[in-house]
Parts: C-alpha cells; structure tokens; sequence
C-alpha cells in the first residue's frame, strides 16, 4: 500500500506522518509539491506544518501549488485523502471540504493534548475506533477554529461528516474543553462521499507509548485497512 | 502601462466572530476610550502593479482576490487606490 | 587595566593596494571613531594593522568585528579558565555550536544565544530572530535541529510595559519555533523588578546528527567559491553588533530601523536546503551571517582555515536600491548563510537552493593571501589583513570591586524573617501564585512541543528530553540560573546555577554530559560589574570541572543596563544529558498512594535569596544558600543510581521556594491527577527556612514503601543523607505539613487553580501601556 | 454624539521586510500575475465610536493608534473615513 506523503516548503510534520505510517505497516512516500505525479499511490496524506509560512491565510498559497490539481483530481476518483492540522486548512482552501479554518478564538497558538470523540465510527479514516470512543491526541496550531454557515454544519451533522468532535476525557460534551472555538466543537470532517478526512488534531504524534498515547493509530490503521480488506 | 497603487482591504464577513476585534475592543475600554462602539480587524494588502489604465488595475485586483487573497467562506473584499504613505519599491 | 593582543603578528600590509575612499564617505575624525565604538588606542591599533588609515566602511568593518559582540574583548580572557575538554567533546568553543558525541555514530551539537536588547526594543521580532539565529548556528553545524529551550528574564508583572515584553518576547519564540517545526522542550523564567528594563531572552537549540556529517564554518581551499544563500541583504540591523555592545538609552527609541524582522519560512527552506548541501559534498564550509553580518562570517571563515576573502559588494543580492558597501557588509538582515562551495560546484549548489526556492549569488572566492578584501566592482574598498581582524581585537582584564551595597545586603541580618507572619498555609498560597513558582504553562502551551514526535518529556519536568529514534537512548537539557543568588554572591551563585542545572538532569535519568553558557551582564567598564563577572566565571569553572560537564561554547551579553542600572548578574547554564536508556525516564509528578517520600540531603536554616523574602518581606537580601559541590557530585551520582536501579518512581529537586513549594510540585503534577501529600519534618529549625528556604543539594523522591529501606541504603553508600518524611495520600486528604514548630493543611483543588492558573489570570487581562 | 466609522490602516514601515508580502507576491506571481511589483500587507481595522465631530473622532482614534493598536517600532498608521461595506453592529 503506498501512501502519499506530500511534502510543501514549510511542511513540518511530513516526517512524522511518515513515520506513523510506516509503523503501522504502510509504506509511505514524500511527494514533493512540485512534483506533480499520483498515478500510482493508493491514499494521499497532507501532513501538518506552516506551508508558504501560513502568510495570508494558512493552506490559502499551498492550495495553489501545482500538487493539488493532482489531489483533486484524485479524490474526485474516489481516492482517500486525510489532511491533519495545515492539511486540513488546504483541503478547505481548496474546496475539498466545506467550511474554513479561522484564527483560535483564544488568539494564540494552542499546544497541548485535548480529547476528542469519535462521533462516526464508520468512515475509512476512523473504523478501527469505536463509535464515541474518546482519544487523546496533540494539537498544535493557531487557526484551527473551524467556521461554516449554519445551514452547512446541520447537513454536516446530519450526513454524519462530523468525525471528531472535542469533548472532555470521559467522552462527554465538555464546556471549557473546546480548545479554539471551533463551532459545534467540530475537530474533523470527512466530505459528503466519505473520502476526504481533515482534523486538526494530530493522530501521528499519537502512536507511541513514549509519546504518551496511541490513540492515534486508529486513524493509520483504518486507512490501511480500508486499503487491503485482507491486510491488518 | 502606469505603475497603479492598489490597497486591498479584506474585512471578515459580518456575522463571523472576530475574536482579535473583540479583544482589541475590550483592550481600548481598558485604556479608557470608552466611546468605542464596535471594533473589526481585517487585512490592508497594498499591490503595485502596472496595467494599461486605473480599471484594468482594478480588475486585475479583483480577479486576485477571487483567485487568492480572500476566502469567500469569511471575508469579503474592498478595492481602493492607496495613498501615497504605503508605496514601497519593489518587493524582492 | 592591562591590555594585550591576541595575535602575534599585527604586521601591515603594502599600501600600493589601499583602498581609496568612495565617494560620499564622511571623513574620518575622532568623532566618527568614537560613534563606531572605538577608542582611541584601539583605533592607533586599527592604523597599525593597516598600515594605513581606514577607509570609513574599513572603520565600519573594524568597529563591528572589534565590538564587544564580536570581538569579546572583556571577557575572552577570564573564559580561557572554563574547563572545555573531555573525551566526549567532539567541538568545544570556536565554532557556531559545540558538538559532543552521543555514540552509535551520532553527535549533538548545541548552543545558547541571547537576544536581550533586540528583544527590549521589539519583543516580537527580537525574540523571534534570535530563536532564528540559534537555530542557524545549529544546522550550519550539520545538525537538524531536534529541541529548543528558552531562558527568560523580565521584570514584575505588574507592570503594563513589563507584561508587553513578556506577551511579545514568549509570542516570538512561538511563532518562531511553531513554524520552522522545532519542538521546545523547556526553559525557564524568572520575573524580579532587577530586570525591570532589560529583558533577557537567551534561546537555546540542540541538533543531532551523524558524527561524519560534521562541516565547520570555514573557508577553505584557494579557489573556491563564496556564495550568499537565503534572504536578500537589506538595510535592517545595520551596526546591530555595536549596537547589542551599548547601553539602552533615550537615543535607542530613535535607533528603530535596527529592528530585524524574521521569516521562519524562510528559515525552514534555508534549514533543509542547508542540510541537503552540506550531505551532497558541493561545500566545503557554511556559516550564518549573524551578528556583524557578511563582515563577520567571511573574515571569520578566513581566519578559521588561514585563508583569505575576496567579496564584491555588487554581486550580493539586495532588497533596497543603492545599498552601500557599508551597509551591504554590516547589514544584519536575517535568513542568510554564506556557503563556500567547490569550484567548480556553484551550478549544483544553486540548483539545490531552487528546489527549496531560495536564492543563491556567486559573491567572491578564496585566496591565498591572507587578506579580507571587498570590492565594489572594480573598486577595491577594503583591504584588511583577516587574522588581525578576527583575532587581534584588544582584549582587557579589568580590575573587579564588588559593590558595597551589595555587600551590605549580603550581610543583613534575616533572623527577623524566620518565624512567619501569619499561618504557614497563607505564606504557602502566597508562594504558589508567584509567577515565579507557578506553573508556566501559559507559556509552553503557546510553543509546539510534540512535533518531530521525539518528545517524550517536553516542558513542564524537570528537564526536557528527546528519544533518539533508532537507539535506546534519549538526550536531556535544561537551563538555569538564580540571578538573585549571583548578584549576592556571584562564585556561589554561578555555582549553584551549574549545580541546579545537572540536579534538573539527573532527577530525569539523564547524565549531566556537557554545558552552554551566556552571560548576562551589566557594563563590565564598572568595576563592581565586572568583579561579577569574574567572580560567576571563576564560580562555573570550578563546578563544571567538578562536574565533569566541560563547557562547548556559549555568549557574552554584557551591557544589560538602562540609565545607569544594570540586571542582576546572569550566567545562563544550558545543560545538556544523556540517557542510555529511555524508558529509565523519571518524571517529577507522585505516582502512587502509600508511595513512600523521601528526601535526599539536608535541611539547613538558609533564607538568603529566596523567594520567601522576595514575596513577603520584598526582599532580595542575605547570602545565598551554601553550595557543597562534592556533596552534589555524591547526591546526583546517587539519584542517577536509584533510577538505574528501578528504586524510584518520581525525582524533583528542591529550588526556588523551599521544599514546600518542591512537594507541592510533585503533588499536583501536571494537573491532571492530583495526589496528596502527608510528611513530617523534625529538623529544628525555623518553619521559615525549613518549608520554604532554599538549600541546596535536595531531591525529594519517591518510591513503594517496600522499596525505601533499599534507597536509603543507597543514599547511604554514597554518602548522601536520607529519611522518609512522609506519604503519598489520596488527593482528597490534601497537602500536610507538619514541623515542630508549625503545621499546615491545604486543599489540592485550589493549589491547583493557584498553580496553574496564576499567569494566565494575569496576561489575560493586560495590554500594552 | 454622532457615530462615526473610521477605517484605520497599519502599514509595516519601508525598509522593514515583510515576509507575508513577499509570500503573496511570490504566489500571485506563480498564478500568473505578473504585472504585479510589490506587496505589502497590514492591517485594517474598522472602528465606531461616538464623538462630537469627526475631528475628535480621528483624533482620538490617533490616540489608540500611538497607545495600542500600531506598533511604533515597526508600522506606521493612517485613519480614514470608512466606507459603509465596512460597517456592522456592535461588538458583543
Ligand atoms: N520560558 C519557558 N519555556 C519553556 N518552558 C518553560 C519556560 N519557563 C519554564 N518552563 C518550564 O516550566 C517548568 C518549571 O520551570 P522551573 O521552575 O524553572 O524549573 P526548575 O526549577 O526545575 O528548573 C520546567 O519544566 C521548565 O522547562
Ligand atoms: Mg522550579
């Protein structure tokens, strides 16, 4: 199974992603933006980081980058595509997700484990999970405070495409434990077909119990499994 | 062609919470200037550029800023011709 | 005073070559001379190493290179006596970082920077390049960067101005960091009206990489090319050397165009761009173009490999029009290298730098004639002999007198403040929302601390630690220092900062291994400034010989006054440690109920210094703690021991507020689970120096009680005194003390909010006044 | 009192880099805007507030900016009148 690892100048967590990938049996590939090619990759990660600095607005410059022509087209075709942190700022940038990414309401850089529920244990990025399990994983970043119209959350809502939502560590819907203002607590999304995940919490700092939690694997080894049936 | 001035100014979108707004708001009531109503920040982005004539420089802007420099989901756009206080040279 | 060169040869060279003045150059008086920082006798110097007079950008060029910055000329003599050798260090001072030997074939390159002044003027931006600088010293070295730390110091948060510099400086440290991906994994910080005016900012950076891949700045091999790589050369930071050399004054408000402003996106390009040049073999030496610019880095690679430059101003890329030679070679614009590529070479290098979308400019070569040599185009501009020039700035030994009002402070009686004014519990609660004690949460949750997912104790322990993936081994790294101790008695002072700092390393697991250091001082033309001076660098010599933990490079920052005021003397101990074992990591946080507690050294009736008197009486006055280097030797050799042994399920070490505020410290960990606390302290001795003094040489431990037998044992065959004095509880049982004299119970859940809640309260509601 | 809505401008000052332009400046030049020979970006914020006149109000609007919103080490300011795109309601 080979999976796209696709690096922007100012990418920084390419080298993680990969690594997580590759520890859960994947067999990760650094893209270079400019090197336009998918044809034979099997998923597509945009990792996290700061692409073009996250000048103007973050993902809004990385979107234009000739890569990305490539990612629509392949998710169009039914391919996965995640997109964590920075990556999940381009999808929405590039209109593979609805919704934007607006500054933190707290108006800083929020580093720190949060929890998060899976509030859809039935998508290719999340099936190894149980539905409403809570996980603990990083964020790190400073527009993360997810932003659509009402009328787009209700029919995320509705078309279960909210995947990950922020909660307390007992899996309850917690007041104080949205950590940037993100509406409905949303932390990820998947698209209408079930294709395209972003969340800006970072599973692959998750994958290790040195690292203080594993609770990301799931979304690494759901890919995969998704991938080959018969593997994992 | 002329060398054309343009100031760009991205607004969020009424109804968005601005949450640096608000915090400027609340910050300007502490140093006193209570006669603050209502306070939203944006974005000024000064382009030079050359173009035939001042409506192809503005049209070139308006095509950026479809194409790159506001998200429609959040913001709007405003384009005006700067003052001379904001002309540079050249950026490299 | 006495003064000496450093070089032997001071020869000058023919003048049929010298360089004539451009024109428009402002003629050169003893005015002029003096505004470059120069004085007289050093500007006769400059005349005899050019045989000649200087032409005003040579003045340029002599006046950054000889600037205190640059040239270290009060204090490169008392840093000869730092101890720099083992068989671990692979480079020791000289280069851009040091470098130690981890083993496996790996090595560690680390160094500390400071950017204090730049930071008093624009915290952002002041703060944010010099996370950009350190980072550079690093990778140049052929590291990737793997940790940043960051020593700070301002004054007390009361004040609008002072929590402005605060906000700004940690936000520029963050954004920083946060972008080019580097994890910070600790630092500390200490808030005291010393440093009212004069903030430090002192970051630090650790780099690993493959002991081969090793590359020095220098410019070797007659022929080759010199090329500039990165950002453009504009007019920022102009005189930025001379300027971090001076005093903070009124003129310094109308100084604003110094102001540099960073691009960590670019600094990310430069980084992995760097390190793919320095892995293909097209270069033969790199180095950041840090203070003093273009000027400093050619001259300096020169002289590292006895070569000389050739530079044509006209070929250095710009980013304003009609730059002068001048200012092209003193600009301190960021994001820069200068690369010394093969010949031959210069189309692969420039393809490398494309890829990364940056730019890359043939500007000069390397001769043979020892000379630094600037033309401009066909005008030759400067023509300076290079060693002379790196190395033969006078340097000073000053006579030293320490102060007497210090002295007087040093001696004040503090026995009125040994029994408390009011309930222990109040003094207690009092400590814990001092910003210096308190939780810095607020700062570190505003820096990236997982990514490169290497972490696996970031800020917030007692240091910071880093696996290194492929090997069971993990690097450990702290910074320290107790400013108040130094300023009252700066070789006992300096001392303990070294002491506090392999404390910090060991109570992780971690061998305290080697040390960087910056030096943050006032004016040393003051006698009593520089009577601190010597005094810490004698104090840290003797302790990193002690210790083992030779010093491999490290920064001076002297001038850290504002009218006439100079900060608490602060030597800033960047330590770094190795675990060969990973999962031997020990946290500070109680794990257990029914845990056994146990201290490690003694209690000792010490007040000067510490924070107790800071808080409550508004006092820095006394001596400080005593510090018995062997017995730390023996303690940390102990601790390290009990942790191999697998005897220990916490270590902390005892600092600034006491013991009290050390065990308060465990109890509530990260906040996430509470547990109580219940000791018992029979040492008689006044209930202020006991919870809360600040002796040094204690590490509170603990373990299953099955297990406290054993470490006392331990303790005892290394000479180190132990005794349980108490239990980990439920948190709902609280946190007890109890002395002879005193006792104490408070609730945890509102030690908590105390805790971790205390700066936020206060940054929250601040803004710029 | 009348409500006025001033638009305040804050401009990085010339000399100092600015990164963000040179990013934009360097994206609109891959998307094929080449005309363009500068970028600069800062801030715009919209403020309403009560004053007798709109001289008071642009005065005490310089106020803020020298006491809060520039930074005098690295942006200039300038205040205008702004346009009505730019007015919405309170800032709750
Ligand atoms: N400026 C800072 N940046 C990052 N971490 C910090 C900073 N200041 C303090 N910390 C972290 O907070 C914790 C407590 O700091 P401190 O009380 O100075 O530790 P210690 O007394 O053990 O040296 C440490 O883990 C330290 O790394
Ligand atoms: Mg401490």
């Amino acid at each position: 199974m080979r999976l796209a690892v696709v690096t922007f100048p100012g990418s920084n967590c390419d080298y993680d992603v990969y690594q997580a990938i590759k520890s859960v049996g994947g067999v990760p590939e650094f893209i270079w933006h400019r090197d336009a090619a998918l044809d034979s990759v099997d998923a597509v990660v945009l990792p996290g980081g700061f692409s073009y600095g996250d000048y103007l607005r973050a993902g809004a410059i990385a979107r234009m980058s000739p890569i990305m022509e490539q990612v629509v087209t392949f998710a169009a075709g039914g391919g996965p595509v995640l997109g964590i942190c920075n990556g999940f700022q381009i999808l929405c940038e590039a209109g593979l997700l609805p919704g934007a990414l607006t500054r933190n309401d707290t108006l800083k850089f929020e580093s720190k484990d949060v929890w998060v529920r899976v509030e859809n244990a039935d998508t290719t990025f999340s099936r190894d999970y149980g539905q409403g399990q809570a996980l603990r994983m990083p964020i790190a970043h400073a527009e993360g405070n997810y932003y659509a119209d009402e009328e787009t959350l209700d029919s995320l809502e509705s078309g279960g495409q909210v995947v990950f939502r922020y909660c307390d560590p007992s899996g309850h819907d917690g007041e104080g434990w949205n950590p940037n203002g993100s509406a409905r607590s949303i932390a990820g999304i998947r698209n209408e077909a079930g294709n395209v995940l972003g969340m800006m919490p970072h599973p692959e700092r998750a994958v290790e119990e040195v690292l203080g939690s594993v609770d990301g694997l799931g979304v690494f080894t759901s890919l995969l499994r998704q991938l080959s049936p018969a593997a994992a | 062609m002329t060398r054309h001035h343009l100031e760009i100014r991205i607004i969020p979108r009424p109804g968005l919470l601005d949450p640096e707004g608000k915090a400027i708001h609340h910050a300007l009531d502490s140093l006193g200037y209570e006669s603050v109503r209502n306070v939203r920040v944006g974005k000024a982005i000064y382009v030079d550029l050359e173009a035939p004539s001042s409506e192809e420089a503005i049209a070139e802007a308006e095509a950026m800023c479809r194409g790159l420099l506001a998200n429609p989901v959040t913001e709007d756009f405003e384009i005006g011709m700067a003052s001379p206080a904001a002309e540079p040279g050249e950026t490299s | 005073m006495s003064e000496s060169s450093e070089s032997n040869s001071v020869g000058g060279i023919g003048a049929a070559t010298a360089p004539q003045p451009r024109p428009g150059d402002p003629p050169i008086t003893p005015e002029l001379v003096q505004d470059h920082g120069l004085s007289p006798e050093e500007y006769d110097r400059v005349r005899d190493v050019l045989g000649r007079e200087p032409t005003f950008t040579e003045l340029g060029i002599f006046s950054a290179m000889w600037s205190e910055h640059c040239g270290y000329k009060n204090s490169k003599r008392l840093l000869r006596l730092l101890p720099t050798e083992a068989p671990w260090v692979i480079q020791g001072p000289g280069e851009n970082a040091g470098v130690i030997d981890l083993g496996d074939g790996l090595a560690l390159a680390f160094k500390i920077e400071s950017h204090n002044h730049p930071s008093a003027v624009e915290p952002y931006q002041g703060a944010a390049t010099g996370v950009g600088g350190i980072l550079r010293d690093v990778f140049t070295m052929g590291a990737r960067p793997i940790a940043i730390l960051d020593s700070l110091r301002f004054g007390d948060l009361d004040s609008g101005r002072v929590r402005y510099l605060f906000d700004g400086v940690v936000r520029g440290i963050g954004d920083y960091g946060n972008c080019v991906g580097i994890p910070n994994i600790g630092g500390e910080v200490q808030f005291d009206r010393g440093y009212e005016d004069n903030p430090i900012v002192n970051p630090m950076c650790l780099g690993l990489m493959k002991v081969d891949e090793l590359i020095k700045g220098e410019a070797a091999g007659v022929g080759n090319t010199l090329m500039a790589v990165g950002a453009r050369t504009g007019r920022d930071g102009i005189h930025g050397a001379t300027f971090a050399s001076e005093e903070l004054s009124e003129d310094t408000e109308a100084s604003r165009p110094q102001v540099q402003v960073g691009d960590p996106f670019t600094e990310k390009l430069l980084l992995e761009a760097s390190l793919e040049l320095i892995r293909s073999g097209h270069i033969v030496g790199i180095q950041d173009m840090g203070a003093a610019g273009l000027t400093s880095t050619a001259s300096e690679m020169a002289g590292r490999s006895g070569t000389g430059v050739e530079i044509d101003t006209l070929a250095v890329p710009v980013r304003e029009p009609d730059m002068t030679p001048y200012e092209i070679l003193l600009s301190e614009s960021q994001e820069r290298m200068l690369v010394v590529a093969k010949v031959g070479h210069e189309a692969d290098v420039r393809a490398i730098l494309e890829k990364w979308e940056l730019e890359a400019a043939e500007v000069g070569k390397v001769t043979d004639d020892g000379t630094f040599r600037v033309l401009e185009g066909d005008r030759v501009v400067a023509e300076i002999p290079a060693l002379p020039l790196t190395e033969g700035c006078p340097t000073y030994e000053r006579e030293g007198v320490e102060a007497e009002d210090v002295q007087a402070l040093r001696k004040m009686d503090l026995s009125p403040y040994e029994e408390l004014e009011g309930s222990p519990a109040d003094v207690f609660i009092r400590l814990l929302e001092s910003p210096n004690i308190a939780s810095k949460r607020w700062i570190y949750q505003q820096y990236d601390t997982t990514v490169r997912t290497g972490t696996v104790l970031g800020p917030g322990g007692d240091a910071g630690v880093i696996r290194i993936r492929g090997t069971t081994k993990a690097v450990a790294a702290t910074t320290d220092c107790n400013g108040r101790y130094v300023y009252l008695e700066p070789r006992t002072g300096a001392m303990i900062a070294v002491a506090e700092a392999a404390r910090n390393l060991v109570c992780v697991g971690a061998l305290p291994t080697a040390v960087t250091n910056n030096l943050n001082f006032g004016s040393p033309l003051k006698s009593h400034i520089y009577y601190q001076f010597r005094e810490a660098v004698l104090g840290m010599a003797e302790a990193c010989k002690l210790f083992e933990t030779p010093v491999t490079g490290g920064n001076v920052s002297f001038y850290n006054e504002t009218d006439g005021k100079a900060i608490y003397p602060t030597p800033v101990i960047g330590m770094v440690g190795i675990l060969d074992d990973v999962d031997k990591l020990t946290r500070h946080a109680f794990q257990s109920v029914g845990d056994a507690i146990v201290l490690l050294g003694d209690n000792t009736n010490e007040l000067g210094g510490s924070e107790y008197l800071y808080v409550i009486h508004d006092l820095v006055a006394g001596p400080p703690p005593e510090v018995d280097l062997l017995g730390e030797r023996r303690l940390q050799h102990a601790v390290l021991a009990a942790i191999q042994k697998g005897l220990v399920k916490s270590a902390h070490d005892v600092s600034e507020g006491g013991l009290a505020c050390a065990l308060a410290e465990c109890a509530l960990g990260d906040g996430e689970a509470l547990l109580g606390v219940e000791v018992t302290l029979d040492d008689p001795l006044p209930t202020a120096a006991l919870f809360f003094g600040e002796a040094q040489g204690r590490v509170i431990v603990s373990c299953h009680s099955k297990n406290a037998e054993k470490l006392q044992q331990l303790a005892r065959d290394h000479g180190v005194p132990s005794r349980v004095i108490g239990t980990v509880t439920e948190a709902a049982s609280g946190f007890v003390m109890h002395a002879k004299s005193a006792d104490m119970k408070v609730d945890l859940n509102s030690m908590k909010a105390l805790f971790f809640d205390t700066i936020s309260n206060i940054m929250d509601a601040g803004g710029r006044e």
